[in-house]
């Protein structure tokens, strides 16, 4: 399976809990800030993720999801 | 003579401590002070301000509503206070964070990279700092020496290192400002 | 946005304003998410207590009432006696509900209102900047207990959940962690177990959720779950105390 | 179905509420109002409505706040020290807007004082002893009859302002019975779209006092007077009695003002022309139409059971136009007719005096 | 040692208090003032003294009776909504006779309201908000320093009448820095025969507010009322600032008052006679001593962070001799020393039309 | 008169103003006793509440508070935290502790206070005439629950006792009866056990009293013991919850 | 016309229901009324009164500060209320309970022996209901008949058995008056 | 052992406790009320008590106290 990171930059606030959990170091800090001056999330490897939304449980800011890519698309 | 100046920045951005700064060098060189903090629910992000007034005699208001400066830290700020400055006023900004703001209607304008100028003297996030360093430039009455020994008090000799770069960055600023201001003279 | 937020039908498209890491958002979701499974946003109504939770009126997208410090208990009572058939909920935090309000979370569950409280347990007072709650660890420091939390003057940490299951009233109390993803699925089996609780008319439900506060604690987000996961869940240990549909052996 | 007969005040008061179409009360035990819930726990399921005897005042008035806000017709009642711990919720209730009644059956005080009749809480009422700018619609019946009217349209008054409507009795007006006619039963209510009832489909409603930002808090302010200036406006209820030709004025209201009226009788009865202004709303107070009195009027006698309370609005109202005095029994102490009828006599020989003097 | 620096409004009352021999403190957090509490929390231990933060304002209150019962100086800081909660407790004991000190930083209400510096709890604080005839009597600094001064002295008057004495500021001078001069640590000590510190061999002592004779309560009330006419005598504080050409007056108290004082300064440089009349205990209230000032007085107006409260008793005070008018900002939103100085042009302006008018 | 009161130093002389045959007096007297036994009157401070014991203040001959309905453990941390070598008593019925004042003996207790606090459980409001009482047991009639209480609608009889003793900041906690001789011996008993407790800084102490209310019960002051021993023992039994310097097996 | 009434005894001798039967009697005449008890922390011991206005008009005060009837059914009650009585007025008490009374300086005064009357017709207990019949023989506009439809008004009929003392107390306090009377017209 | 059984009249109240508990029937309500209007407990058959004291334990009123009686009196 693939599967599509979603990452809602304005709602993301860098406090990096998807980053902890996440068991295949898909995710990191980007180095840009968004409008409320936090640093955001990006996938940096998204090729690993497994699916296994551990990153969607613990966002406390919903601003990221994980949905399996239509692999035909 | 009073002098009134608003800081505005975000929440972290050390906004509240370069008032306290300039308030208690105000107090060493024996002039009257108030200063004070937007309080908000502050466990929440968003911004910050303070309102700094010295003055040779009693103060009154200790809010401001036409300030003689301006030192700010975020676009939102730029926004939300420059409308309030009076002709002749002045508004210090680091440029590397306010980007993109309307040009003011009145009022004298600096903007410095003060981040950057941070970044250069040992911490990137010193900026205010560096603000700091620029508007002492333009205030006859605050001198180095003055803030120096205001961070001193301010700062617990713990942090020894913390107060080395802070100096470094109001180095840096009024340096900046210094020269500017010959730039502009020689204009 | 293409989020998780967009899914969730009982909660509005605000961006929290809590501090980054703060797992009260975490909670929010499973609230929502239980009301959007067992289909309630329409007739529920929820009570926003006094805490960092405040603004849960602008988050929650059903009906809400903003309660004063702590009676959030005594709010949902009022509606739940003149609306049966709605579906009551409040969400405090452990200051509000452990401290100030503790006589009407304790009078709500005697009478065994059919309402549905969720605890958030932080070990602090956030909104205010970080003084001692009820449920402060002893030995931990706030603006309040600035050598930490001592027991012989401060008393203990306050095992709220434990004193309710004494309370014949009570149809549904557990407590749970939010320090893993693991232990927010269990939290999120505790809220739909309390939703039903009331739903079945047996009485009262709470759900205690140990949380972080990373910014009074002066952690970041992720040591902060560790916190809780090393030092709260020793203090106040995971535990479904009532079960209205089972037997609990303590 | 009007009922005639002799009631408690304090049973009336609650019978009248039934009939206005409260179906929640909400309270805690305190003398001299007892018999309110007491009345309430037999009579409010035969209603089908809600009786809760909570742990406390405080959780009384906050379960009012919820049902209220969930749109339903509720009243809490209690005396002095109760009402006092009712204040941060009264005052997050008419921030909010939660209409709703409440009845203060008045001891005298402060602290646990005592359990007779008072009106040592005419500021907390009038002038909000909550916090923040805000006040109660305050209605004060002086007769049991009266207790009922004014009951039984506080509902009407409370949802058409949205505003929480205060029943200012005491002891004596709680513990006496006399003859009294019930009104009808209501039958149609006024509908409440802002109430929160479950949204269904429609937009969430939210029930709030908190404005944290100045600007929204202040337009909230003036959103909020504007209802007190239109009470002001439409709302001022008041008696006159014997005042047509009056040089003395009494002023007094509740109990205090029937016990007046006695001695205005016998004051008149030797002569004096003495009469009666008796404030029926304390809040919104009716300042131009004392005013307007006032002008034929050579001295004010305000009389309370308190150490002198409403005496400051009426010196507002008055504003200088003639000496306004007091007297006042507290304590638990009710001034007797007598005591009054003298206070008259005495101001009555200043006033000839004065003429004298003037003449 | 006095000791001078810069100090917040909420630290500098905190360390006032300790040095005017306060050694218990219970308290509950509430913005704007927690500043005094976690101040009270690392230093009391350090004087040997208590620090408890209660579970509620309520409890908070009630410990304050009985530590200040038991003869130890004691205070309890609020804001507020908590302030409200405290109403039962110091109706308690203003009639139990119990000197304490209450600091409440207000904030804006009425309801939860938000946390921005407001006067809406002027009527609460000086006409009892909690129920029955009593008074605190209310000092209202206007700086850093003045708190300071206040707070140190609140606590003999509060032994001095065995009264309690309510600070009130709000937000602003509570989160304000100002440079301030610490007073000496006190290091005398009224004794306190009346305080319950265990009977040993004596008679025991009994602190209490329960008066069920109407008599006996009465009697309490009437020698309450003499410490309050005392308190008129003796205690009324204001300050003139500009009066003595003045024919435009403004009346303004605590920071508002200093922002008016900018105000009257603009005024002044344009050539208006304006003067400020700056109540500093607001029970007592400076009646007398306004009145007089009104009588050279064209127009007053009383500003206020408020909907308009302490305006009542400055038209209670001119009692007509000249009109009053009123100008607030509320909810959190401070006047500007612009926004004053523009109403004082305008009154001035009528202050002038008017004058033509009697040409 | 050669009476009882004679020799009780910490009582005074005046008669008590209790309906005939109402065990707040005996209570009273085993207080006194206790003071007496233990010399403490010269260093009591007693905490009257409010109740039909609100004249407390003027039957025990020792400094005394009247505290507010509900607040007397508040009264009693400000004293002790002020004067901690001053032994501190609340003497608060169950309307007042148990309803009003939960808050209030649950912080203090949670608190670990060493103060005791003496409970007197008479299922009613006394004083105000008769209303229900959290401790009204289910069925007992009264002038709020005029067809008997119901759990559905009022709840259950709150077992205040049980729910304290979570807490461990509480250092003696019994429940005991005055209806007959042997209960009464047994009462005074855990009367000096609490005095102890709080003289040994060993924290919170509680001594829960079933007692009788003949007036409100509508009963004769003998039916009224039967109706202690009866009925309320069995919904309240009779017990040592904790004790200091013993282990307590539940 | 208006008349006052004060009724005075101990807590239990059925001083407020005596109030209460004379009201409703009151009220059944098509008179205005008001009936005020004295309401202490009823629980307790001691004494216990009402006050009962009858009147043409509009009452006043339901406050009696001259009574004009007094009934009075202990002896702390009679040195409470008889101070208070008028020229003219009228003070009836039960002198099988109130002993020792010092005599009246005005007004009249009947003492009847209303425990006996009572235990005579069958519960000593009821002697209000004596002093009531005693009251209403003074009272032209209240009638046995009128008492005794009050008294079913007020007493459940599953409670007949009362009823029937009641009215039989009543009687023979009105018949002692009404002997009394005739005795003294006779003198 | 012969006991003197004092009673305070005017603090009885009549409520019987102590009779309902005295095992040898000592004592008994009177005829005659005290000044609040209360008949009080009189020691009817004194010479039966033995001194266990449960009237004075169960008495609220501290109206009734039993002192062993100076025998040689
Ligand atoms: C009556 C009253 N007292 C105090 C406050 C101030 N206050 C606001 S939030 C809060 C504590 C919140 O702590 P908690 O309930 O633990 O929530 P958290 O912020 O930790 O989620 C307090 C004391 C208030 N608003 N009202
Ligand atoms: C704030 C407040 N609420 C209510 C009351 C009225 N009140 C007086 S005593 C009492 C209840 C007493 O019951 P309890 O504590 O059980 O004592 P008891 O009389 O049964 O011994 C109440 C509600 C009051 N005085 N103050
Ligand atoms: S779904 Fe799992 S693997 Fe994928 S990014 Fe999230 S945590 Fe990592
Ligand atoms: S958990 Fe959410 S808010 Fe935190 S860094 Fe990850 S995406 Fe951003
Ligand atoms: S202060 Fe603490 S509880 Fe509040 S939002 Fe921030 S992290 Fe969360
Ligand atoms: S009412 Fe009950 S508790 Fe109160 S004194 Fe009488 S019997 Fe005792
Ligand atoms: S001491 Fe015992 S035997 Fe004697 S009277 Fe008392 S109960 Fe009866
Ligand atoms: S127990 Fe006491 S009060 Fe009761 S009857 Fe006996 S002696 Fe009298
Ligand atoms: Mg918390
Ligand atoms: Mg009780």
């Amino acid at each position: 399976m693939v599967y599509r990171i979603n990452i809602n930059e304005e709602r993301c606030k860098g406090c990096k809990l998807c980053i902890s959990v996440c068991p295949r170091n898909v995710l990191d800090l980007g180095s840009s800030v968004n409008d409320k001056g936090y640093s955001f999330v990006t996938a940096a490897n998204s090729k690993q993720c497994i699916g296994c939304r551990a990153c969607v449980l613990m966002c406390p800011d919903l601003a990221i999801d994980v949905l399996p890519k239509a692999t035909r698309a | 003579m009073e002098h009134s100046l608003i800081i505005a920045g975000f929440g972290g951005q050390g906004v509240l401590f370069t008032g306290r700064v300039i308030a208690e060098a105000a107090l060493l060189v024996g002039r009257n002070v108030t200063w004070y903090p937007s309080y908000g629910p502050e466990q929440r992000g968003g911004t910050c301000n303070c309102s700094v007034v010295i003055s040779d005699t009693v103060i009154g208001s200790p809010v401001i509503d036409t300030p003689d400066s301006l030192l700010i830290l975020n676009r939102p700020s730029w926004d939300k206070f420059t409308p309030m400055l009076p002709e002749g006023g002045c508004v210090i900004s680091n440029c590397n964070l306010v980007t993109d703001a309307r040009s003011l209607l009145r009022g004298n304008e600096v903007a410095l990279p003060a981040s950057d100028l941070a970044a250069a003297a040992g911490d990137r996030r010193v900026a205010n700092m560096v603000l700091l360093g620029a508007f002492s430039a333009l205030q006859s009455w605050l001198s180095p020496d003055h803030i120096a020994a205001s961070l001193k008090r301010l700062i617990s000799p713990r942090h020894r290192e913390l107060l080395d770069i802070d100096l470094k960055c109001v180095e840096a600023g009024r340096k900046f400002m210094l020269q500017q201001r010959e730039a502009v003279r020689h204009d | 946005m293409n989020t998780a937020t967009a899914n969730i039908n009982s909660l509005t498209d605000k961006p929290f304003h809590y501090c980054p890491g703060c797992t009260h958002g975490i909670a929010h979701r499973l609230v929502a998410e239980a009301l959007d499974e067992m289909d309630l946003r329409g007739k529920a109504i929820g009570i926003a207590s006094v805490g960092c939770s405040v603004f849960a009126y602008e988050y929650f997208n059903c009906d809400m009432q903003q309660a004063a410090h702590g009676r959030a208990p005594a709010v949902a009572t009022g509606i739940k006696r003149v609306l049966p058939d709605r579906f009551v909920f409040t969400y405090q935090g452990d200051g509000d509900l452990a401290s100030i309000g503790t006589s009407e979370v304790v009078h709500a569950a005697n009478r065994g209102e059919n309402i549905t409280v969720v605890f958030i347990n932080n070990a602090v007072y956030g909104m205010t900047g970080g003084q001692m709650a009820p449920t402060t660890l002893l030995g931990q420091n706030t603006t309040t207990t600035p050598m930490g939390r001592d027991r012989l003057v401060h008393g203990y940490p306050l095992p709220l959940s434990e004193m309710l299951a004494a309370l014949p009233g009570v149809g549904y109390l557990a407590r749970v962690s939010l320090h893993s993803p693991a232990r927010v699925r269990q939290a999120k089996v505790a809220m739909s177990k309390a939703f039903s609780c009331q739903i079945q008319r047996k009485g009262f439900s709470l759900v205690e959720i140990l949380s972080t506060c990373p910014t009074n604690w002066g952690l970041d987000p992720v040591s902060a779950l560790r916190f809780v996961e090393d030092k709260m869940t020793k203090q106040f240990p995971l535990q479904v105390f009532k079960d209205f549909d089972q037997e609990v052996n303590e | 179905m009007p009922k005639f007969g002799l009631m408690k005040g304090n049973e009336a008061i609650a019978e009248a509420a039934l009939r206005a179409g409260c179906r929640a009360y909400f309270g805690y035990p305190i003398t001299p109002q007892n018999e309110i819930p007491s009345y309430m726990a037999a009579n409010m399921g035969l209603h089908g409505g809600a009786f809760v005897q909570a742990e406390s005042e405080v959780a009384a008035i906050n379960m009012v706040y919820g049902a209220a806000g969930a749109g339903v017709r509720t009243m809490t009642s209690s005396s002095s020290p109760g009402i006092s711990l009712k204040q941060e919720g009264l005052s997050y209730i008419a921030c909010a807007e939660v209409p709703c009644v409440i009845v203060n059956m008045m001891r005298s005080g402060p602290g646990l004082g005592g359990i007779l009749p008072a009106q040592g809480d005419y500021f907390q009422a009038t002038k909000g002893g909550g916090h923040g700018d805000y006040r109660l619609m305050v209605l004060a019946p002086s007769t049991v009859q009266e207790a009922v009217d004014l009951t039984y349209t506080s509902f009407a008054l409370a949802d058409k302002y949205r505003n929480p409507v205060m029943i200012l009795g005491d002891g004596l007006l709680g513990q006496m019975m006399e003859p009294v006619t019930l009104p009808e039963p209501i039958s149609d209510l006024p509908s409440k779209p802002w109430a929160t009832t479950g949204c269904q489909g429609g937009t969430p409603r939210i029930i709030n006092s908190l404005y944290i930002e100045a600007d929204a808090m202040e337009t909230r302010l003036h959103h909020l007077y504007r209802k007190y200036s239109q009470m002001q406006r439409e709302e001022v209820r008041f008696e006159l009695y014997q005042t047509q030709d009056a040089e003395v004025l009494i002023t007094a209201y509740g109990s205090t003002a029937r016990i007046a009226k006695t001695a205005v009788d016998r004051a008149r009865s030797n002569g004096i022309p003495v009469g009666l202004f008796r404030p029926i709303t304390l809040y919104p107070f009716p300042t131009e139409q004392l005013h307007g009195i006032c002008t034929h009027v050579e001295r004010v006698l305000c009389v309370e059971m308190s150490m002198g309370q409403m005496v400051e609005d009426v010196r507002l109202a008055v504003n200088g136009a003639c000496p306004v005095q007091f007297f006042g029994r507290a304590g638990g102490a009710v001034p007797s007719p007598s005591e009054i009828t003298a206070q008259i006599e005495s101001m009555w020989a200043e006033v000839n005096a004065q003429k004298e003097v003037n003449r």
